[in-house]
């Protein structure tokens, strides 16, 4: 199972601004996975969204979950 | 079943003045409000030590964005008497002293149409996935960090 | 001795969009502007039994509105962090529909702008001596009376 | 000595936009004087500008005294 992630802001900078993982069945898994492949994002604040709504804890993926890594917001 | 489609508030480049008084212009056949309440977000030049802000790009997560606003949008309504309200943000570059943000709030009366403009910015900023880059004359840039 | 001259701020007839327009568009230069706020107040074409307002006449004791315009001005830039500030009345005939009150304040962050804006309002409303005369279609008339 | 009076709004209405007054010396006077030719502005809600500050207590007024009557505001 294939998971496509989406990075926005200065997470991109470090990351690219979409990431695809196999082989995570959680939000957790999908942490560590990133992380382990890219030290900086484990170092910026972000949060994460499953399909457009923001989590607050370990939610699990499907292949037709849409993830989003946000970091802090700044409009207006 | 019918998807809910929300509006699309994000606009390329700036919001021009014209773009304002169009908006106001359009609102003068609705003879049942008595107050306008507008907030205008204008790019500033910010000096980051020696280093001026010639202009800021704009990205969103805009699907989410959209979903964002529509439930701003109920809310302002189910809480105020609003006889309407729109919102259009900016979206890639923005210079110095252009417009980026602009709420616009009607009501009968100006107790609504202020205190749902105040709260629309709060929200606005606060939970919009939109973010900044603050690009210097130089090539260099820092990513807007909201107050 | 000099003598203090405050500023005219009536306008003969209805605000024009095109106007509120411009004044937005002469702060692009003002590139320390983050923020503006502005209140528009239109006039409501309210139902008084049978009879609706067409139009209202305004009239003022013009110079004393002058001074207590300029002594809120003094009071604004005193209390709140503003760049700017513009307040303008109308005087004589506004229709319904037609901008009869634009206030327009500026500051590098929105809190001043927000806040000035709303206190300039209501010290509008309540401090400068304007009367409104309701006109209705059949030639007869109420003095407004604000709430 | 001879008293200028300025009317506004309502006021305008019941005794003309200007009026002039002799004999009287404070605004107590010209109240007593105004309300006596104008029954109507004795029901009338107003207050008594003396050279464009509102009063809230008789005060003496000399032939330079520019003196209005404000009804409640309704500007906006």
């Amino acid at each position: 199972m294939s998971i496509h992630i989406i990075l926005f802001g200065r997470l991109a900078d470090i990351a690219g601004s979409s990431v695809s993982l196999d082989n995570v069945a959680d939000t957790d898994g999908l942490v560590r996975a990133l992380h382990s492949t890219y030290p900086a994002l484990a170092e910026s604040k972000y949060v994460i969204a499953v399909n457009k709504q923001v989590i607050t804890s370990n939610t699990s993926l499907d292949e037709n979950s849409v993830v989003a890594l946000l970091p802090p917001y700044s409009g207006g | 079943m019918k998807e809910r489609k929300p509006k699309n508030f994000f606009v390329q480049g700036p919001i021009a003045a014209s773009f304002i008084a169009e908006s106001i212009q359009d609102h003068s056949s609705r003879t049942g409000i008595g107050a306008h309440s507008i907030f205008l977000g204008q790019v500033r030049a910010d000096r980051i030590d020696d280093k001026e802000v010639e202009s800021i790009e704009y990205t969103a997560y805009e699907e989410m964005a959209l979903d964002k606003m529509h439930a701003i949008r109920e809310d302002m309504f189910a809480k105020y008497d609003l006889a309407c309200m729109h919102v259009y943000h900016s979206l890639g570059n923005v210079r110095t002293g252009e417009i980026s943000l602009f709420v616009f709030t009607s009501a009968a009366h100006r107790r609504a149409a202020i205190d749902a403009c105040q709260e629309i910015v709060e929200r606005v900023k606060s939970e919009l996935p939109v973010w900044g880059k603050e690009l210097f004359g130089d090539q260099s840039f820092q990513w807007k960090a909201n107050q």
